[in-house]
C-alpha cells in the first residue's frame, strides 16, 4: 500500500435526522489517507458526533458515497467489517464501557473479532500496559472516575487493532494531567487518527492540521486561520490548557 | 412487593420457579439482539424507579411500577423483572433465592397480562390513555397481590386472614400505581412515543 | 447507594469458585425452605452461621442486611398467632394465640434467616461480574446473564440522574406531600428515567455495533478448577442429604 | 433594605466529598451583595458547581457558616423556603426540565409556591415572553435544541421571581446566536446574579467583576489577570465567542 492511500472517503453526503427538516450533513466531502493526523474544531451541534455516525454506519446518509479501504459501503452489511477496523472512541464513555469489569471491557471487541479468550485477555492486557493502566484490569468500569474511563475506553478501541481512529472530543471533562498522558499516548500511536476537540491547544499538540465544520459541511486547514485573543487566567504559574 | 423466604411450601416454590423459568425463557426468545439493551436498561430504570417514595398521609411507600414495565416491554418484562428482583436481593436483601420463582410471577404476570390489555388502548385521546394507564397500574398491583395471596393460601389454607390483610393493606397502593402510571404513560405519550410498543399488524 | 459491601474480603468462601458457590446456596437454601422440622432448621441455621463465619463478615452489617426481614417477620409475629386454627394456648378475651400458630412463627423465623445468610455468604459475597460469571457455567443462557450484568451496569448512571432530577424539583420548591401534584411530578420523574434509559440503550448499541458485536456473546472464562471447590461442594452436598434423610426418617 | 445590602455570605466553608480527602472548598469566603453581577471563571473541577450547591444546601460543609439574606441557615429546613428565592440554573438543562411541555415545566415553580394553576399559567406566559419564547409554549421540552432548552430552563427558574440567580455554565453548548440573546436577557434582568462561564467574552459582557477559585478558595478581581493566547478560527467574518 502506499503511504498516503486514502483510508476514509466521504463524497457528497447529506443527512438529516428522521422528522427534522435542517441537513446535518449537506453535500459533506472528507478524506482521510494513510498517516494523517486530524483535528476538527467546531460549534456545538454542527454535526461533528454525526459525521462520525455516519462513516461508522449507524447514521444511513440520504445521498452520497461512503469509501473505507478503497471499499464502497452501501449496506449495513458492509459495514460489518469495517467497524473492527475503525475505532470510535465515543463521546460519553459511559455509552462505551458496558461490561462489568476492565478486562472483560476490552476484551469485548477481541473475543468479537474471533480471538480464543486466553488469547483475548493477552491483548487486552498488552493494551492496557501500552496505556499504564494494567493495575485497573479487575476494577468495575463504572466505578472509575471519569478519566480513568476514558483511558479505559481507548484501550477497549486500541485492543482491537483499528486502522484508524476517530476520537469524539476525547478530553472533555478530562484534567490537565489526563489530558497530558493523552498527548503521550496519541503521540506515540503509529496509526491515523481523526479528533473532534474544543480545545486548540489539545487538538494542536496532537494532530498536523485543524479542519472546521459550518452549515453541514467541512472547511479544511486554509479557509481557516489561527487568531489571537484575550482570556482570563490566574498569573500565569501554571502550564494551563484551555477550555 | 415481596413475599418472604422460609413461608412458602415446598409445592408452590416450584411451581413459581417453574413458571418464572418458563416465562423468562419465552420472554428471552421474544428479545432481539438489537433489543436486549434496552430491556437490560430499562429494567435498570425499573430497578431505580422503585426506588422512589411517595407519601400517603404519615407514611410513604416505594413505587412498583410492573404495570409500566409489562406496558413497555410485554412478555420481555419477565426476564427484565427476574433481573430487577435478583439485583435486588443482593443489595437490599429484600430475598433469597427460593422465593425469587414466586415473586417474579407475582409481578410479573400482571405486568404481561396489562400489556395485552390496556396497550391498544393507549393513544387514542388523552382521557382514554389516561384510563388504561390508570387501569395498567391498579389492575397489576391488584393482581399481584392477589397472586401473592393465592401463593399463602395454597401453602396453609389458614393463611386466609393474613392474605386478606395483604390485599387490604395494597389498595391505597393500588390507587397510587394507578394514579402514577396513568400520568406516566401520558408522559411518555406526549414526549417520547418511541417507547411504547407499536404493534406490528 | 448501590455497593457490593461483602464482595471484597479474601476469606475462604471469597477465594471459591463463583459456580460452585451459586450451586452450594442452591442446593441449602431449597433443603431449608423444604424442611418442616424445627430442629432440622436448626441445624440449616448453624450451617449458614459457619458459613457467614467463614466468609469473614462483619456482624453489624449482616445484621443490618438483615432489618427488612425483621420488619416482616414482626409483622408475622403479629398476625399468624392470632389467625391460625388449632390448639389455643392462650386466651383473652376474644384473643386467642394458638399454639400451631407460634411453631409456625419460629420456624418462618428460622427459615427466612437461614436463607437470607446463606445468600449473603454464598451468593453476595461475589461481584456481580462474577455471578454473571457463574451463572454462564451453569448454562443459564446468554441473554440472560448479559441483562443481568448490563442491567447492572446501568442502575448507578440512572440513579444518578434521578438524583439530579429530583433535586432540581426541589430546587423549584417541590415539596412531595399527599396530593395529586406530587404524584403527577413523580410520575413525571420517572417516565424522564424511562425515556432516558431508552436513549441510551440507542447509544450503548450503537458503541457494541462499534466493537464487533455479532449477536453472540462471550465470556472469559478464568477460573482454574481447584480440589477446594469440589471438597466444599461435596460437603454442602453431603450435610443437606444427610439433613434431608434424617428428617424423612 | 440598602442597595448593596448583603444577599449570599459563605464565611470559612470548607467541604469535601465523602470518601475523599481532597477538600473542594477550603475555608472559602464570598458575599454577594444586591445589584451585584459576578462572573466566575476557572478550571474544570475545580469546585464552582459544588460551591452553588453548597449555597443551595445540597452540599452540607464541615465548618462554616451560610447567611442568606442576613438569615443563618444551619439544617435543611432553613434551606427550604431560600431555595426558591435563589434561582439557580443547571450546568445541564436535561436534568432541569422534566415536565412534558414547556409550559409546564415552566408553571412548575410557581404551582409549588401555591398560586392557583391558572395564575402560574399566567405567569409563566409573560415569563416566556420576556425572554422571546412565548411561541414555545406547547413544544415537548425534551425535544428542544440545546439553546432552546438552556432558555426554558432559564424561564422556569425566573418564574419563581428569585432575588438572587446562580448560573452554572448557561453558554455550554449554546451557539452564539442564543449566546447573544442570552447577553442581551441578563444585562436586562434587574436582579443580582453570580455566573460561571469558560468563555471570557461571554463572563466579561454580562458582569461587573470576574472571580476565579483556586485551592478550594475564591480569587477576586485583583488576583487575576488578562491573559492572550492563541485560538483557530473561520476568518472572522461572523461575530463570534470563543468556547
Ligand atoms: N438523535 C437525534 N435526533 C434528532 N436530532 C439530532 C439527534 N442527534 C443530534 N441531533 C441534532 O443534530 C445536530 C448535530 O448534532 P451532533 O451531535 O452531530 O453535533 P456535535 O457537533 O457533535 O455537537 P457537540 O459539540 O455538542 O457534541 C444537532 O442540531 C442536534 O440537535
Ligand atoms: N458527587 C461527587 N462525589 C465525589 N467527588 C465529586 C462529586 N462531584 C464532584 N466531585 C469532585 O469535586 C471536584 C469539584 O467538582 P465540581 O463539579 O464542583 O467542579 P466544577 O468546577 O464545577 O467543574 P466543571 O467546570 O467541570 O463543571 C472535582 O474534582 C470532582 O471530581
Ligand atoms: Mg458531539
Ligand atoms: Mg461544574
Amino acid at each position: 500500500m502506499i503511504d498516503n492511500s486514502s483510508i476514509i472517503k466521504l463524497e457528497d453526503i447529506s443527512f438529516s435526522y428522521p422528522g427534522s427538516n435542517t441537513r446535518v450533513l449537506d453535500h459533506l466531502n472528507l478524506e482521510i489517507n494513510k498517516g494523517d493526523r486530524i483535528g476538527m474544531m467546531a460549534p456545538n451541534g454542527s454535526g461533528k458526533t454525526t459525521l462520525l455516525h455516519t462513516i461508522m454506519g449507524l447514521c444511513k446518509p440520504e445521498s452520497g458515497t461512503i469509501e473505507v479501504f478503497g471499499k464502497l459501503l452501501k449496506n449495513e452489511k458492509d459495514f460489518i467489517p469495517v467497524r473492527s477496523k475503525i475505532g470510535l472512541l465515543f463521546q460519553d464513555s459511559d455509552d462505551q464501557l458496558f461490561c462489568p469489569t476492565v478486562l472483560d471491557d476490552v476484551a469485548f471487541g477481541p473475543l468479537n473479532l474471533g480471538f480464543a479468550p486466553q488469547e483475548a485477555i493477552n491483548i487486552s492486557r498488552k493494551t492496557l500496559e501500552r496505556l499504564g493502566i494494567q493495575n485497573f484490569e479487575h476494577r468495575v468500569t463504572h466505578r472509575l472516575s471519569g478519566g480513568q474511563k476514558r483511558l479505559v475506553a481507548l484501550a477497549a478501541v486500541l485492543a482491537m487493532e483499528p486502522e484508524v481512529l476517530l476520537l469524539d472530543e476525547p478530553t472533555a471533562g478530562l484534567d490537565n494531567k489526563v489530558k497530558e498522558k493523552l498527548i503521550h499516548i496519541l503521540n506515540a500511536l503509529d496509526i491515523s487518527y481523526f479528533v473532534i476537540s474544543h480545545e486548540f491547544d489539545f487538538a494542536k499538540a496532537v494532530t498536523d492540521k485543524i479542519y472546521s465544520m459550518e452549515n453541514g459541511k467541512i472547511l479544511t486547514d486554509d479557509e481557516i486561520h489561527i487568531h489571537r485573543h484575550e482570556h482570563v487566567h490566574k498569573h500565569g504559574k501554571h502550564p494551563h490548557i484551555h477550555k | 412487593m415481596h413475599i418472604s423466604e422460609g413461608v412458602l411450601s415446598g409445592p408452590v416454590l416450584a411451581s413459581g420457579a417453574v413458571l418464572a423459568m418458563a416465562g423468562a425463557a419465552i420472554g428471552l426468545k421474544k428479545i432481539d439482539y438489537d433489543r436486549i439493551v434496552h430491556v437490560a436498561i430499562l429494567a435498570s430504570a425499573f430497578f431505580v424507579a422503585s426506588l422512589i417514595h411517595v407519601n400517603i398521609g404519615p407514611a410513604s411507600v416505594h413505587l412498583i411500577l410492573n404495570g409500566i414495565v409489562g406496558l413497555l416491554l410485554g412478555f420481555a418484562a419477565i426476564p427484565a423483572i427476574l433481573t430487577a428482583l435478583l439485583l435486588q436481593s443482593i443489595f437490599f436483601q429484600y430475598g433469597g433465592l427460593t422465593a425469587l420463582g414466586v415473586n417474579v410471577v407475582v409481578m410479573a404476570v400482571p405486568a404481561v397480562l396489562v400489556h395485552y390489555l390496556f396497550l391498544p388502548l393507549l393513544g387514542k385521546s388523552s382521557t382514554l390513555t389516561f384510563v388504561a394507564g390508570f387501569m395498567a397500574g391498579m389492575l397489576s398491583i391488584l393482581l399481584s397481590s392477589l397472586l401473592l395471596g393465592l401463593a399463602l393460601w395454597f401453602t396453609d389454607q389458614n393463611f386466609l386472614e393474613t392474605s386478606l390483610v395483604i390485599i387490604t393493606a395494597h389498595i391505597p397502593v393500588m390507587i397510587i400505581e394507578g394514579i402514577v402510571t396513568g400520568f406516566c404513560v401520558t408522559f411518555l405519550l406526549k414526549v417520547y412515543p418511541e417507547i411504547i410498543p407499536v404493534k406490528k399488524k | 447507594m448501590i455497593e457490593e459491601k461483602f464482595a471484597s474480603g479474601q476469606s475462604f468462601i471469597h477465594q471459591l469458585d463463583p459456580k460452585i458457590r451459586i450451586i452450594a446456596s442452591i442446593v441449602l437454601s431449597f433443603a431449608v425452605a423444604l424442611c418442616d422440622n424445627l430442629y432440622i432448621a436448626g441445624c440449616y441455621f448453624i450451617i449458614s452461621l459457619i458459613l457467614i463465619m467463614m466468609a469473614k463478615l462483619k456482624w453489624i452489617d449482616v445484621v443490618n442486611r438483615l432489618k427488612p426481614v425483621f420488619w416482616f417477620l414482626l409483622m408475622i409475629w403479629i398476625i399468624l398467632p392470632l389467625t391460625f386454627d388449632g390448639e389455643v394456648i392462650y386466651q383473652y378475651s376474644w384473643l386467642r394465640i394458638t399454639g400451631p400458630g407460634v411453631i409456625l412463627c419460629c420456624k418462618i423465623t428460622i427459615k427466612s434467616i437461614t436463607i437470607l445468610l446463606l445468600f449473603t455468604a454464598l451468593i453476595a459475597t461475589m461481584t456481580i461480574a462474577s455471578l454473571g460469571n457463574g451463572l454462564h457455567r451453569i448454562y443459564v443462557p446468554d441473554k440472560m446473564v448479559f441483562l443481568l450484568l448490563m442491567s447492572y451496569r446501568y442502575i448507578a448512571v440512572i440513579e444518578e440522574e434521578y438524583k439530579r432530577l429530583l433535586r432540581a424539583a426541589k430546587f423549584r420548591g417541590f415539596k412531595p406531600g399527599t396530593n395529586l401534584h406530587s404524584y403527577k411530578t413523580f410520575a413525571y420523574l420517572a417516565g424522564m428515567l424511562f425515556v432516558r434509559a431508552s436513549l441510551r440503550a440507542q447509544r450503548v448499541y450503537q458503541a457494541m455495533l462499534c466493537r464487533g458485536f455479532n449477536q453472540k456473546f462471550h465470556t472469559l472464562d478464568v477460573y482454574p478448577s481447584n480440589r477446594l471447590n469440589l471438597t466444599f461442594l461435596i460437603g454442602i452436598f453431603a450435610a443437606s442429604l444427610s439433613l434431608v434423610i434424617f428428617e424423612i426418617m
